[in-house]
């Protein structure tokens, strides 16, 4: 193991330049976040990113022979994903795509203490379970629908 | 004004009727017949601790809306905050079938009927709440009829104890006849029950269902520290009257009754009745509290909708979750195990699990990405700093000591 | 791709010497404007020469409480550094968890920059 | 995802961890523990007598302070009710431990006699509470009767533990 010199004048690093836009380090600020959606109903937590090379770039600049994707091509974020990646982020492995619950960024309206989404949860897969719970559980107890802060 | 000066006096009656449980209430009648008063000193730890843990977690809940186990999980990522999951629902979910267990108990008190009978009743109950009535209602009057509680203190001043003598027990000291390490076991037992995890998921949480802003902060704050003192005082109440009648008749409490024959002693069946109020009122807010935390912290780290001010339809699992521990309560309990052990047990593990909470809290507290100014100053950091110290001691200290004395023996 | 293909994978340098850690993914909000957010580009790799264990980002920012937790892991992760995502020439592949003969390393290319990771 | 090398030695330490709380639990709250040799098995007595006295106690007082009108019946009867089960579950205790030496079985017996003869009274506390009429004067003799003689079996469990003790020193020294 090659040691390298530390601590907090280390002239081994350089400054890091000014950046064209809001930096966002994944686990400080996006990993394991709550994710609200437009009505600011929880979603659920962002477990995993899925990153993808950036589109509109030409052809030849995607490395498609193995698949590999390396520093030569630019990569952003195409969606926020939750679901069963929380059981292999905890365990390690990965579970096959088709698994993945994916959040497109498209729809991140902002990035704050906790991730808005501008659509509704409603409509969205990774809610799936909680529409089930609520139409086949929690909906048949009586006094399910009712709403306690309306009349005691 | 008025009604913000009612709001208040509200809040800090509340606060001293739901600062005490089944594990405050068990716990403090033990170490009373047992150790006197020579270790009511932990209980102030305790209190202390708590009102730095309660007031850090409802400050951030005011500040950044975030609850404490969003925090727990987005600190510490998934695996860490994972294992904290684990401990924490297992120990809150102890901590639900020992107060259930305790509401049974105590309406056994007034009914005679068997407790195991109760535990259904006592279950359904707290389900019915959770599941129809509003959360400050709720609050409010499992509170105000907890601080019937305040009894016992009336008892101490009825039985007319030579208050020197009272004080001089103060001076923390092993007794006689007890160890060293049974000692050190039950000021980590008295520690734990007056500083469980679910305490804080509750606090946060309930913040967040009231809405708190920042603008509630002293508010919160006033209630804390007001409040959970008192509700230490009556602790110490309690175990000064088990130390004052139990322990010089030989009694070890071994059960919830016990903790009634100083009572008639002093103030006779009137106050026996309202004792008995207040036990059924504490046990019962806090199985609403236990079993709304296992509710939070699942919901907060899987990032489900939770809340009691949404209609169970809007947050499905949260509620299912909430059922589903109240049906593993009753199957516990059915299982004829002694409701006091489980909640001697229960305090144990409270401390055990405590750490992995405080930590993460106490760096959100000082993380100005959430808190902005509301940062921890630095007299806060300097007590949370002290209490992250005697936390890890306590956890460390409690499994060794446990089997070192059979759990007390 | 997946984030935690990255996270916490050994990083290697052209000559196959280890670096530390992929202890986080920086991005920066510059790439194609959409309605409420820029995209988030992969900027760069945050890299810990000693441990795997971040999750407070101590030594990315200027917190210095509460003590001693903050200094503790601000010196666990001294010489933390940031590589930019050009700097990088091979991550793990999806299939690399079923290669036994190689473990699935981040290498960098040669003469890669390190550069201060504050925020 | 993560490096196997580093991760191998973690997992045994916390299976280690594991085993070894289980096993140091089991192995120190299970009733079969420390508590195989002679000397273990009196100081197991010891405590059984401690709970019959406890529960002869709350008997006492709950009926003193029923005597009294201050405690409500149905609060008493709870109170010498859970006494009756604590009383009943020393003797129990006690009966079932396995002791080797003759001379600390005689004492065993002693306690388990002292212990029996403590659920008695207790019991009959009971019944007395279900009359409200009757004078509890009797009730209370038995009591504190049955007190002393748990207190006397006490001391000579403990005389005798001591023994115990000093023999299984000198045995091995």
């Amino acid at each position: 193991m090659r040691r390298t010199r530390t601590g907090p004048r280390d002239l081994s690093r350089e400054p890091e330049p000014q950046q064209p836009g809001r930096i966002l380090d994944a686990r400080l600020h996006l990993l394991d976040r709550q994710v609200l959606d437009i009505d600011d109903l929880p979603v659920c937590t962002l477990d995993d990113l899925e990153l993808e090379v950036a589109g509109g770039e030409p052809a030849d600049r995607v490395p498609a022979e193995d698949g590999r994707i390396d520093g030569s091509v630019p990569v952003v974020i195409s969606a926020l994903l939750t679901g069963p990646v929380l059981g292999t982020r905890v365990f390690g492995g990965r579970p096959p795509a088709s698994r993945w619950y994916r959040l497109p960024w498209a729809h991140v309206s902002d990035v704050g203490t906790v991730v808005h989404l501008s659509v509704r949860s409603a409509g969205l897969d990774a809610t799936w379970l909680e529409r089930w719970t609520r139409d086949h559980v929690v909906g048949r107890i009586p006094g399910g629908t009712h709403d306690p802060e309306g009349s005691g | 004004m008025k009604s913000r000066l009612l709001t208040v006096a509200l809040g800090i009656l509340t606060a001293i009727g739901g600062f005490l449980d089944a594990g405050d209430l068990v716990t403090n009648a033990v170490v009373g017949s047992r150790f006197g008063l020579s270790l009511a000193w932990v209980v102030g730890v305790g209190v202390v601790g708590i009102c730095v843990f309660a007031h850090m977690s409802g400050k951030v809940a005011a500040v950044s809306g975030r609850a404490t186990f969003e925090i727990i999980r987005e600190r510490l990522g998934p695996r860490t905050a994972g294992l904290n999951l684990v401990a924490s629902l297992a120990v809150t979910v102890l901590t639900l079938i020992a107060e259930v267990g305790g509401i049974a108990l105590a309406l056994q008190l007034a009914s005679s009927v068997d407790h195991r009978l109760w535990v259904p009743v006592a279950a359904l109950a707290v389900w019915l709440v959770l599941w129809r009535v509003k959360f400050d209602v709720m609050e409010n009057v499992t509170g105000l009829l907890g601080l019937a509680l305040v009894g016992f203190a009336v008892a101490v001043f009825l039985l007319g104890p030579d208050w020197g003598d009272l004080g001089a027990q103060l001076v923390p000291q092993v007794p006689a006849q007890e160890s060293a390490a049974v000692y050190w076991y039950f000021a980590i037992a008295l520690f734990g029950a007056a500083m469980t995890p679910y305490e804080v998921f509750f606090f946060s949480s309930g913040g967040v269902e009231d809405r708190w802003t920042v603008r509630d902060l002293a508010t919160s704050r006033l209630n804390v520290l007001v409040g959970f003192p008192l509700g230490g005082l009556l602790s110490v109440a309690i175990a000064a009257c088990a130390a004052l009648v139990l322990l010089p008749a030989g009694i070890q409490v071994d059960s919830m009754s016990q903790l009634t024959l100083p009572v008639a002693q002093a103030g006779g069946t009137l106050l026996v009745a309202v004792v008995i109020v207040g036990l059924v009122a504490a046990t019962f807010g806090a199985a609403l509290e236990t079993a709304l935390s296992t509710g939070y912290t699942l919901s907060q780290y899987l990032g489900w909708s939770w809340g009691k001010f949404r209609r169970p339809a809007a947050a499905p699992r949260f509620h299912l979750a909430m059922i589903l521990a109240l049906v593993v309560a009753i199957g516990v309990l059915m299982t004829n195990v002694d409701p006091i052990a489980v909640t001697e047990y229960s305090v144990v593990f409270s401390a055990v699990a405590l750490p992995l909470t405080y930590l993460p809290i106490l760096v959100v507290a000082n993380d100005p990405e959430y808190m902005g100014e509301h940062v921890n100053g630095r007299a806060m950091n300097v007590l949370g700093t002290v209490y992250l110290f005697v936390l890890v001691v306590a956890a460390l200290a409690a499994i060794p000591l446990m089997i070192a004395t059979e759990a007390g023996g | 791709m997946i984030a935690s293909d990255l996270l916490d994978t050994p990083v290697h340098d052209d000559a196959g010497a280890h670096l530390g850690w992929v202890v986080d993914l920086r991005f920066v909000l510059d790439g194609r404007p959409s309605t409420y957010l820029a995209g988030a580009r992969l900027h760069g790799l945050v890299v810990s020469p000693r441990t795997r264990t971040s999750f407070l980002g101590f030594e990315r920012s200027d917190v210095r409480h509460p003590w001693p937790v903050a200094p503790l892991l601000r010196w666990l992760h001294r010489g933390t550094f940031l590589v930019h995502w050009p700097d990088v020439a091979r991550v793990p592949g999806a299939d690399d968890d079923t290669d036994r003969g190689r473990d699935p390393v981040v290498v960098l290319r040669a003469g890669y920059v390190r550069y201060e990771p504050g925020l | 995802m993560t490096n196997r090398r580093y991760r191998q030695p973690a997992r045994w330490c916390v299976l280690a961890v594991l085993v070894l709380g289980l096993g140091g639990t089991v192995a120190a709250c299970g009733p079969a523990a420390t508590r195989s040799d002679d000397a273990g098995a009196l100081g197991s007595v010891s405590d059984h007598l401690d709970d019959a006295s406890s529960a002869v106690a709350t008997a006492e007082l709950a009926v003193r302070e029923r005597a009294a009108g201050r405690l409500p019946a149905v609060t008493a009867d709870v109170a010498v009710g859970d006494a009756v089960e604590t009383a009943t579950g020393a003797v129990h205790g006690i009966g079932t431990l396995v002791i080797a030496a003759d001379g600390a079985g005689r004492v065993r017996d002693d306690a388990l006699d002292a212990a029996s003869g403590a659920v008695g009274p207790v019991a009959a506390a009971r019944t007395w509470l279900g009359r409200p009429m009757s004078p509890a004067d009797g009730v209370l003799r038995a009591l504190e009767d049955a007190a002393g003689g748990l207190d006397d079996a006490s001391g000579v469990v403990e005389r005798e533990r001591a023994q115990t003790a000093a023999r299984a020193e000198r045995a091995t020294p």
